[in-house]
């Protein structure tokens, strides 16, 4: 238990540290981007946040496969401490994403801009998915449909992600090439920025999976001590 | 096989006996229909390009409540033990139910298509297209909506439920690509110039069916 | 010029989105922490009276 | 020929931290009338449940009719199983008749149709087969549950709480066809929470309680037999 504390604090520690050197990174190092001034600098963690929540929405999936596959409710904690951080970073990209494009695009939401689209149904599955944990009836059917409806949910995103491809065909717009500039200085920012959310994802997962297992431990006790 | 056919005969003989029952989803789309209707009737619009939408909207509100009591009829008997009791594996009773899933809502969807022509004055498109589209929609929708309907049978609020699971992963698949297609059937086009519509659905009716097949017994089972 | 608002908006929602969700986390543990110490002095009584 | 019919090797059920069942030890052979009382939470829907393959153990060895129980390998031995609940599992708007018609053709039962007829005459509803069970009173439901229950000639059949909401007249008709079936060479498991019920037709009776079966007996005195349930009962509440 103390050794596995040590390890949280230090990916903690990690995850500050990285967090510090691309903010350095994204304000001073890289330069001003030539088409759409100093507002691209948004684009440094507003990926790195989209990154995480399909990273915790991925984690999900694979934690609700080994849930199915071993029935052990440990996978089961995993899985829904992933999702509701997910659902954090998530939110925080679905709403940089429009402040981004308002200056960009001089439009808050494109609905033709597939990476926003697709976020968003990630969000609105993701939170359908908590719904239905919120309304389960027992602790096993908890975890049974949770698992279950996470793996359709995460199964369906890239099917989603090509079919609406199909329908943007249909009204064509012009594409935003964001990347067509990329400097390598910012594609290293980017990096860092990515890799630091994703300690910080790691630290903020042990956390709440921590908290629930304690919450789980002291309920059973006042559970005891009240018969 | 065997297994398969009895069920689907089972829900059909039930659903087609409490006759109140079907009433209701019939009235039900003709009230969504005609709320489109009012809703449009203030306002300049041009049918064609709203055409597609209303009828897969209708199609998809009305068809939710005939899924919803699938599975939740089951467990409010209590016979869903007696169906687990059976030597029959549980992927049967997913694809009796499916069949007749997909059979009420299709005749569901023909009896709203028809409402639609009513209510709204459109010149009629190709409609062995259109009916193909339907046909093919209509499978992925019942494979996946039978699987919700499943999960959400054992959750408390299941009604609400169903459309919060549903809405996020049919929207975007299917019923996307579907109107898609249906609005460029309505704009003229055949069959042939909405093959890659098509292709996705068909892809679409593929997965979900293969998610009941792999996924019901998780969700039947302890 | 006015672009910046939006990278100030962003950055603000970015920074209090990952703090709130971290203070959140640190409130419950504390919580818990709290409820522990309760339970642990229950119990002792509970043992004490026992033992008397 | 081997004549275990039921052999449960240290089967243990939890949901989450909550220990249902503890390393339950049950062997049943064939043409046993094997009854278990318990209170209600001791434990007794979930063994049923798993040793009727409802269910599965977390832990332990399950094997019926001499084959070990496994997840997807369990057909075949269910059509050996029946099962009779206080629950009917028959449908209210299906008619007598399709109600086991519907199960008939589950259970891939040959000349159905000879058979319901027969079952429908002894269980005294041949008359409403064509009326819609939703009408039926709750006796009548059970006699049709326990006619749907038989339907494919089980050999080893479990009963849940199977005098709850029969009548005296029901419930002696009932133990007279466990009688019957008992000497065609059929195996019975039931349980029940109430000792003064069922406790004549077993020729072998238990106690579960907090989740271990915690005396077993053969042909014991009835009295000797609920003192000791009430003294297990007494200490369950402490």
């Amino acid at each position: 238990m103390r050794f596995k504390i040590n390890i949280k604090d230090l990916i903690f520690g990690v995850a500050i540290i990285l967090i510090l050197i691309s903010i350095y990174l994204a304000f001073i190092y890289t330069p001003t981007h030539t088409t759409m001034g100093d507002v691209q600098r948004i684009f440094y963690f507003h990926v790195a946040s989209a990154w995480l929540s399909y990273l915790a929405f991925g984690v999900t999936f694979v934690t609700g496969i080994f849930y199915l596959k071993s029935k052990d409710f440990k996978w089961d904690k995993i899985a829904f401490a992933s999702a509701e951080i997910g659902i954090v970073f998530c939110t925080l990209a679905i709403t940089t994403g429009p402040l981004w494009g308002k200056a960009v695009w001089g439009a808050f939401w494109r609905w033709e801009d597939l990476k926003l689209f697709i976020t968003l149904v990630l969000w609105l599955i993701f939170i359908a998915y908590l719904a239905l944990r919120a309304n389960a009836k027992s602790k096993v059917s908890k975890a049974n449909l949770s698992a279950v409806f996470g793996i359709i949910g995460f199964i369906c995103v890239p099917l989603s992600f090509a079919a609406n491809r199909i329908w943007q065909q249909y009204h064509p717009t012009v594409i935003a090439t964001s990347e067509g500039s990329l400097q390598s200085s910012m594609g290293m920012a980017l990096g860092i920025s990515v890799i630091a959310f994703t300690f910080l994802y790691i630290y903020l997962l042990i956390s709440k999976v921590e908290i629930d297992t304690m919450r789980e431990i002291i309920e059973e006790i006042k559970q005891k001590v009240g018969g | 096989m065997n297994a398969i056919k009895t069920i689907f005969l089972k829900e059909i003989k039930i659903e087609f006996r409490n006759k109140q029952m079907i009433n209701n989803y019939l009235l039900l789309s003709v009230m969504i229909i005609a709320s489109f209707r009012f809703a449009f009737s203030i306002i300049d619009f041009s049918l064609l390009l709203i055409a597609s939408p209303i009828i897969w909207i209708t199609f998809f509100f009305s068809g939710m409540f005939s899924l919803s009591p699938t599975y939740k009829r089951e467990l409010e008997e209590g016979t869903c033990e007696g169906l687990l009791l059976a030597p029959i594996s549980n992927s049967s009773i997913y694809f009796g139910k499916f069949l007749s899933n997909f059979l009420v809502i299709l005749l569901l969807e023909l009896f709203s298509l028809l409402i639609f022509f009513v209510f709204f004055s459109i010149a009629t498109p190709d409609l062995v297209a259109l009916f193909i589209l339907i046909i093919i929609g209509t499978i992925g929708f019942a494979a996946l909506g039978n699987i919700i309907s499943a999960i959400s049978s054992n959750l408390s609020q299941s009604e609400v439920m169903l459309p919060v699971l549903l809405v996020p992963i049919l929207l975007f698949t299917i019923v996307i690509s579907a109107i898609s297609a249906t609005s460029k059937i309505f704009e003229g086009a055949h069959l042939f110039d909405v093959m890659q519509e098509v292709r996705f659905i068909l892809m679409f009716d593929v997965v979900f069916l293969a998610i009941g097949y792999l996924l019901i017994d998780y969700i039947l089972g302890d | 010029m006015s672009d910046l608002i939006y990278l100030y908006a962003a950055y603000t929602v970015i920074w209090a989105g990952v703090f709130l969700y971290v203070l959140k986390l640190h409130l419950a543990q504390r919580k818990l922490k709290q409820e522990t110490e309760m339970l642990k002095e229950i119990i002792d009584e509970k043992k004490n009276k026992k033992n008397l | 020929m081997n004549d275990n019919i039921l052999t449960a090797k240290n089967i243990s059920k939890s949901y989450g931290r909550l220990k249902v069942l503890k390393n339950i030890n049950l062997n049943i052979t064939k043409g046993d009338r094997y009854i278990l009382y318990g209170s209600n939470g001791a434990g007794k829907t979930t063994l049923v449940k798993i040793l009727s393959t409802l269910l599965y153990a977390d832990s332990g060895e399950l094997s019926l009719f001499g084959e070990i129980i496994r997840r997807h390998s369990t057909k075949q031995i269910r059509a050996l199983i029946g099962f009779m609940s206080h629950q009917s599992y028959l449908y209210n708007d299906l008619s007598a008749l399709e109600n086991l018609n519907f199960y008939a053709n589950l259970y891939s039962i040959k000349n159905k149709k000879e058979r319901i007829e027969n079952l429908l005459k002894e269980i005294g509803l041949y008359h409403r087969s064509h009326d819609r069970i939703g009408n039926f009173s709750r006796g009548m439901k059970q006699r049709l549950a326990l006619a749907r229950a038989l339907l494919h000639n089980p050999d080893l059949i479990f009963l849940d709480e199977p005098y709850a909401g029969l009548d005296i007249r029901a419930q002696e008709i009932l133990n007279d066809i466990i009688i019957q079936l008992n000497k065609r060479g059929k195996t019975f498991f039931f349980i029940t929470h109430d000792i003064s019920k069922g406790f004549e037709v077993a020729t072998r009776s238990g106690i579960l309680s907090n989740g271990q079966i915690v005396y077993e007996t053969k042909r014991e005195k009835i009295d000797t037999f609920s003192k000791k349930y009430k003294d297990i009962l007494l200490r369950e509440q402490n």
